[in-house]
């Protein structure tokens, strides 16, 4: 058969089935293939709400959805250009999504085709008509038959023929495909791996022999050292380059893994999890372990931050160093558990009742999950303050190929800091200007020290006098203040100057930056401006905004539209735009839509030209 | 604080040994009310301390809020009132931190058993090594006078002008019900000598050592424990070779009962009998490992050389290469 | 002895004894009289941190503080003009606060002239001297020798001799106070009635005979029908005019009251008091009452609110209608339990994680304590919403004489929305525009209904996909646009257009409007406006603050003042500044105290004044 | 739903009596895995309403979040699926509120145990009129697997993954230490008449019913109860006139022992020596008053004028003539 054989700078490939056969698996195996290969990369997990929901329906689907390619890739991109589904209703699950390009290339198990079931049947014509139609190409395989030729169970089985074929499809280098196949079953037992193979190369052949397209996809040229992770490894591999020793957590989705991949390895670096009985059992554990002196954190999700927020009033008038991660899942209450949102942002900052000062930073990539923890957790120690460090769903189980980091020995070393020993010295003895102070931390000092929940003295006691209240506040005011004359104004991306300014937070960097680049390619004058600290914003916003003719954030929260018909002058903003309206005072618009998935370079790029008024 | 007649001349790095005493854990002067029981368990626990030469600065008590809970400022040693019901938790992030540091948890009732009851609950079951002291006196002090779950039934506070509605929470019960008890003593206010023995074997246990003090409030709950131990008939004082050495002057104050601490059974049958109050240790099993030594046990030592070899393998298997 | 009797328009006295001497006590009795007599009225509790203090100590001071007049009071206004003091640390302590007018008339106890201590003798004679070198005048009086001339025991009954003593400094009607005493001792036994009457007399004969002063303080003109009570008993009798049923608390100063007020009489109308086991319990059952048609309502403050978070969460996911009464203490934390504190204004609007709109209001006086219940039960069972209702501890312990509201047999009387009950309903049929909804009562409708906190459709079932989830989010976020629609913009005090225009919210409002009005009357061009609602802001706030040239924010809850020279750009703005400024783009200033006691009109004056560049 | 022969000539008014069934209970489709024991516990409840004619819209099901809360969605009743950890305090509000409904609080093992467990404590001493069911598969399964209070130790999870490090906390021994509990018993979802036979008893009781239901749950934890009941040697099965019923067929399930649900004691040493897990009623007070009982009697139902006018009195009172 003639081949026609593509060379395309990068594809957005998905592999979709019911839960339970092991498109997820196979999925991995492709990315870690690619990344190996040299490709740029970012692998969203798709995960159904339910264990293991009923088979053969929209909401059971499961799989990876995979962009990968010759650059650099810092997010999931848009639309997809080639589907693996193992039915039809998992492809109908993507297109409700709105995941698939119109050209999109679907390759289906065409046993469908002959169900018994006629609904089934006619569903299966339909759903690839349309397909068809938008202009899409339709591959129908027969991906059962075919593994039932080599095993007796076709699950798990399909994923691996599957697999086979797509490293066709790729042009992957199939000794290497199946050395990565060889290490993901290096637990199983031999016969399992042996069969596994078979059925890989089964697929390989099947596809040589029928399919006519192939896709070239060559690897970065740079090759500087890189790792793949997703950002809830790269969270506690972080904690432990930062000398963490302590994660104090109670199970949330998607916040749990950072703790579990930690469980498994945290011991031979002399640190534990600790799974406590509650959210607020966990914050006050990390909470005593700070104040005793051993560096611990806790990680949570939207509800268990709503549980913490006592113990962070606490932490924040106790002075005592402490980091909380929050990875951010949609909202409000339950929400949607699996699903990204950016909308803890204005309750990380202002959750706790009265006057409760402490630092925000989010990560807005993998790397930043990674460093971020070092950062953390030098500022809580050094200001004795409460760090809140926001992640998200799409962090948490994106996959990303990334710079390796250098390890620090000074920072995985590092003593909580040594506080002060001297007899007759004050357990808060603010510098007049800063608010900083040196703790006493017990067993180490020579003095005692009071710690209070209450308002008190320089001393640790309590004070409930007009003077010292003032005081306390100022001081832990401050600390704010001193940290924000240490920032750097933060960089553009695109230039310095322009017609719009677009601001981010989190997760959204990549796309961000995506789109942009893609306009100021179309000769746009726009550029980003991407913040990692929220609390307190780095300086010089106002200065920068004042540049640009138009301010706009784009978020994962809840905005009301700008066109919103109904709503009046009391247009609820953005979360990031909020805060930016008040601190500056410059007229900074939104587009926000609570979506539960990341948002596209392409409908980002939309929003932007349709504010610029039209393309240029 | 008495001084050595060579104090003078040394400095803080002296090399001789120096007898603490009790002025050594005196903090800031009680401001509780005249004739509170809380003064005598201060007392108590200042004479613990100086009994076993406990380094004030190695000491921790940790509290949560109400007037029991102002406990740690009048003490002399590293203190934390903490929030209302949250002293355990915090407390445990002090034992997983340093094993080495004497923790002494000082609760009130609704502190402990109501908004705290969760974490109680499980601190039990986690056995964490620490000396968990429930001041009781059956009533919320600090906001004046509303019901606890150990107010008994009828009895009339601010939130239950015309009684309160429910049977008291038997916490000695209830505590006799969770699995990984350690050690469980109960003893009261107006028996000095008694408190003060429950509370050094209570200290000297390993795990975690949960005592429940019946506590004296003459202003709001004084007719509590038959009028703070006045009626005899209401008590009864446990004893037992391994049990809390019981002085004959205590016989005014209660009956006695050879009670085993080994025997869990029987433990729960006289907590939930309840025809008196029982006096002393309820339970003790030594043998039980505590959660932070089985924790520490299973850490490697590395130093920060290894670490940082160890986290480069770690990262070399997320490497594409690898 | 000639006496010097002096008409005034009003008087601030002060009665401050130890602990347990009864202070408080007779300030009752004379405020109650002072009210009969037709006086307008303020009372401040002054009430030390524990339960029985130490004796003799500055922090052991008890007592009550009374501002009455010929006109209406609003606020516990200035300075003292008369102080009378069991012993010398309750002066040091007023001193201490600042409380006291330089011409202050102190009545002390000269027993302390004579204590067998020097130090106390010393510390005595200190004192007096201090407060005459200030101008001030001292009065000597034999306290506790006199009475003991009458009883056995000086404490309590020196409080009675006191009160009699008062009552010829003010020319009290002599029967009406002893009338107000026996109603006070009601309930005690004859005899300790017949001493205590026997000691007022004996006071005021006393007084009669030694002292040579009188001030009168006529009533006031117009007599309509009036109240007197605190914040706290306003909103419990509130509660039942607004027909609640049950109040679900956990104890916490200084909010507990509320629940001990209704506690004694709610029975007879139906109620009942749950006191649960932690405020998450309390919220808990006051939602699942609200839920299954019984009108709940929860009440608690700083530390409560903060665990009430999650649930808070709950409630705006699920749009279970849900008061929620916050008596605002100080903070962070445990912080100062027993002052004031405007502190929670944006933790009540965001500290719930993801978009949970609710709605925010706030009493301003003891009077809209009483009349918001009504309005906060409407809108929370109209729109089925979460309102949070601020008092604060000013308002829950000051005592004012304000017009009886009048009841409305409606109000009380109504049913919980009664939903809606046709077969087929739909559990959120949300209306395209407003959001609004009818709910489905269990036991009262005639189809089931599902309620859930994860993200759902209008029946109530599981959704995760973008369009239910913005849909969901859009209709929440609608119904707060449409009452903000249905609110009239807020009216000013003073003129409609001027120099500088003051915003305030909450228990200052008496306070900002006297300063308002003295500055009036000096010719200056200030005006204010207090806000109930606070989320949503009320229409028209950008148009007013237009009118304006400056624009300016008091408030009793932290600020980095905008004289602090180590804070740079990152200034921190007070709560409702932080708000106004993000939402109308202006640039509004603040002066805010975190003094733990209300604002003087004299001190907020002296800002405005410095503000508006001078006296004019 | 079977028709009856004249409902398509009847209007929703119809004055016949008409039969609920089986059909009238059923939500919407379930959504757990295959064989997960929660599917059977559904079936039971729905027979339960069924046997017992329950009005659908008067039957209110609540429950905290993990696997087993979906199940107020696969259930045609008033359904609320709150937050984890929280079904009791919104359960007891829905039964102060109206005491007619009837209620279901369906919690898992973390859910009620770990983070709700202080609730857990107070509800069984409010003794609220409901029926409250723990679905213990001693795992947490919706977050896929870490260890729940009854995770036994040494099982590995996800947050474990070298053993659970705690013996499991005995739910039924805590809660025997509970004062006013008035009725506790234990079944297994293997069991599917033991199941619905408990479930009626608990159905009929008047104030806090609690029932542990051990869940098989074949995916996260396929060998806890000795992998779903396969082991006899494990269970046994109470019996006595005041009890659940044992079908002979039961036998083969467990071994048998009389006990008198009256008597506390050994139901307390039944369950803290756990030799075998018992099923069956432990205990049950029928005597105890429930609390919303207490609170309603208590109440005056004065017409709305009444109440104005009982309000104006009040107000007289504050009034400076008053
Ligand atoms: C979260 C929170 N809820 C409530 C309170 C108010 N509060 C302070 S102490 C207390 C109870 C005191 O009673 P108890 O624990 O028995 O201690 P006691 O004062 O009797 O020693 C309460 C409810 C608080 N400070 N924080
Ligand atoms: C406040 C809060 N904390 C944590 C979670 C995450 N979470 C959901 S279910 C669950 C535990 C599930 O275990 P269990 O209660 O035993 O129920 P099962 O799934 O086993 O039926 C947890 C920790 C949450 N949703 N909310
Ligand atoms: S109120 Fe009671 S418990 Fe509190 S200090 Fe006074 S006597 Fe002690
Ligand atoms: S994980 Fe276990 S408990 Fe959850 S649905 Fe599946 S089988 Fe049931
Ligand atoms: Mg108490
Ligand atoms: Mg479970």
């Amino acid at each position: 058969m003639a081949i026609h054989k593509q060379s395309v700078k990068e594809h957005i490939l998905e592999i979709v089935s019911d839960a339970g056969e092991g498109a997820q698996k196979a999925g991995e195996v492709f990315a870690k293939t690619a990344a190996r290969m040299g490709n740029g990369l970012w692998t969203e997990a798709i995960i159904p709400a339910e264990i293991q929901p009923p088979a053969h329906g929209v909401r059971s689907s499961s799989g990876i959805r995979i962009r990968f390619g010759s650059d650099f890739v810092s997010n999931g991109g848009d639309l997809t250009n080639l589907a693996l589904v193992f039915n039809e209703m998992s492809l109908l699950s993507r297109l409700q999504i709105g995941s698939l390009a119109d050209d999109v290339i679907v390759i289906i198990d065409d046993i469908w085709s002959k169900d018994p079931s006629r609904e089934i049947r006619e569903h299966y014509r339909e759903l690839l008509d349309g397909i068809r139609q938008r202009g899409g190409r339709v591959v129908e395989v027969p991906l059962q038959e075919e593994t039932l030729k080599i095993v007796e169970e076709p699950n798990p089985g399909k994923n691996m023929f599957a697999l086979g074929l797509l490293g066709f499809v790729y042009e992957r280098n199939q000794k290497l495909l199946a050395a990565v196949v060889s290490e993901a079953f290096q637990a199983k037992p031999a016969e399992v791996l042996r069969s596994n193979l078979k059925l890989l190369d089964a697929g390989y052949q099947w596809a040589k022999v029928h399919l006519d397209f192939q896709f070239e996809v060559p690897g970065m040229q740079s090759r500087k050292p890189m790792l793949a992770m997703n950002g809830n490894q790269a969270l506690a591999l972080g904690s432990i380059a930062a000398g963490f020793e302590l994660c104090s957590m109670y199970p949330i989705t998607p916040a749990t893994s950072v703790s579990q991949y930690l469980a498994a390895i945290f011991e031979e670096f002399g640190g534990f999890v600790h799974q406590a009985e509650d959210e607020l059992a966990a914050i006050g554990v990390a909470l005593g372990a700070n104040f005793a002196g051993k560096p611990a954190f806790t990680v949570t999700s939207g509800p268990g931050m709503a549980l913490k927020t006592e113990f962070m009033g606490l932490a924040v008038m106790t002075e005592i160093p402490l980091v909380v991660i929050d990875v951010q899942r949609g909202g409000p209450s339950t929400g949607l558990p699996t699903k990204v949102e950016q909308g803890d942002l204005l309750s990380s900052i202002f959750a706790t009742p009265g006057d409760a000062p402490k630092v925000v930073l989010a990560a807005s990539s993998i790397g930043d999950c990674f460093k971020l923890m070092q950062t953390a957790r030098r500022i809580a120690e050094d200001f004795r303050m409460l760090v809140i460090l926001l992640s998200d769903a799409n962090l948490a189980s994106g996959v990303q190929l990334f710079e390796r980091p250098e390890l620090m020995l000074d920072e995985i070393a590092r003593p909580m800091s040594a506080g002060t020993s001297h007899k007759g010295d004050l357990a808060y003895d603010w510098q007049e200007e800063t608010g900083l102070s040196k703790r006493l931390i017990p067993g180490r000092s020579k003095e005692v020290g009071m710690t209070s929940s209450l308002n008190h003295s320089p001393a640790g006691l309590v004070r409930s006098d007009t003077e010292s209240n003032e005081l306390a506040h100022r001081m832990r005011s401050h600390k704010l203040a001193a940290l924000q004359q240490a920032l750097k104004p933060p960089a553009l991306h695109g230039a310095e100057q322009g017609e719009l300014l677009v601001v981010g937070w989190g997760s959204t960097r990549g796309a961000i930056e995506e789109a942009v680049d893609r306009l100021r390619a179309a000769g746009q004058r726009v550029s980003s401006l991407h913040l990692v600290f929220l609390n307190p914003l780095p300086p010089g916003l106002k200065e920068i905004f004042g540049r640009f003719k138009q301010v706009m954030c784009v978020e994962i929260n809840y905005a009301d539209a700008a066109d919103d018909a109904f709503v009046g002058e009391g247009r609820r903003y953005s979360q990031l735009a909020f805060l930016l309206r008040a601190q500056t005072l410059v007229d900074v618009d939104c587009f926000a839509r609570v979506c539960g998935r990341a948002l596209r370079p392409m409908e980002i790029a939309e929003v932007l030209e349709k504010k610029l008024g039209g393309s240029p | 604080m008495d001084q050595l007649p060579i104090d003078e001349f040394l400095t803080d790095l002296c090399p001789f040994e120096k007898q603490l005493d009790l002025d050594d854990y005196l903090g800031e002067a009680p401001r509780w009310c005249q004739g509170c029981g809380d003064l005598g368990i201060l007392t108590a626990v200042q004479k613990l301390l100086r009994d076993n030469q406990a380094e004030p600065t190695e000491v921790v008590c940790v509290s949560g809020i109400g007037c029991s809970s102002r406990f740690p400022y009048y003490l002399k040693a590293f203190g934390f009132h903490g929030i209302h019901g949250r002293a355990l938790p915090i407390s445990t992030g002090v034992a997983l931190a340093n094993p080495k540091l004497k923790v002494l948890t000082v609760m009130g009732d609704g502190d402990c058993f109501s908004i705290g009851a969760g974490h109680w609950v499980h601190a039990i079951r986690y056995n964490v090594n620490l000396l968990a002291m429930v001041l009781d006196n059956e009533i919320y002090g600090l906001t004046r006078e509303q019901t606890s779950p150990t107010t008994p039934l009828g009895t009339r506070t601010r939130t239950t002008p015309k009684g309160a509605f429910l049977p008291p929470l038997n916490p000695l019960q209830l505590m006799l019900g969770v699995s990984n008890l350690s050690f469980l003593a109960q003893t009261a206010t107006w028996l000095p000598q008694h408190l003060l023995a429950t509370l050094q074997q209570a200290y000297r246990h390993q795990g975690l050592a949960f005592v429940r003090i019946l506590q004296h409030c003459p202003v709001f709950s004084p007719q509590a424990f038959g009028e703070g131990g006045k009626d005899a008939e209401l008590m009864e004082f446990l004893y037992h070779v391994q049990g809390i050495a019981i002085d004959p002057a205590l016989e005014r104050f209660g009956g006695r009962r050879e009670h085993d601490p080994a025997d869990l059974a029987t433990a729960q049958r006289l907590a939930s009998e309840r025809e008196r109050e029982p006096l002393g240790l309820l339970y003790q099993n030594p043998d039980l490992p505590s959660y932070e030594t089985i924790r520490h046990a299973a850490l490697a030592h590395p130093s920060p050389a290894e670490k940082l070899t160890l986290l480069n393998r770690r990262l070399d298997r997320l490497a594409p290469e690898g």
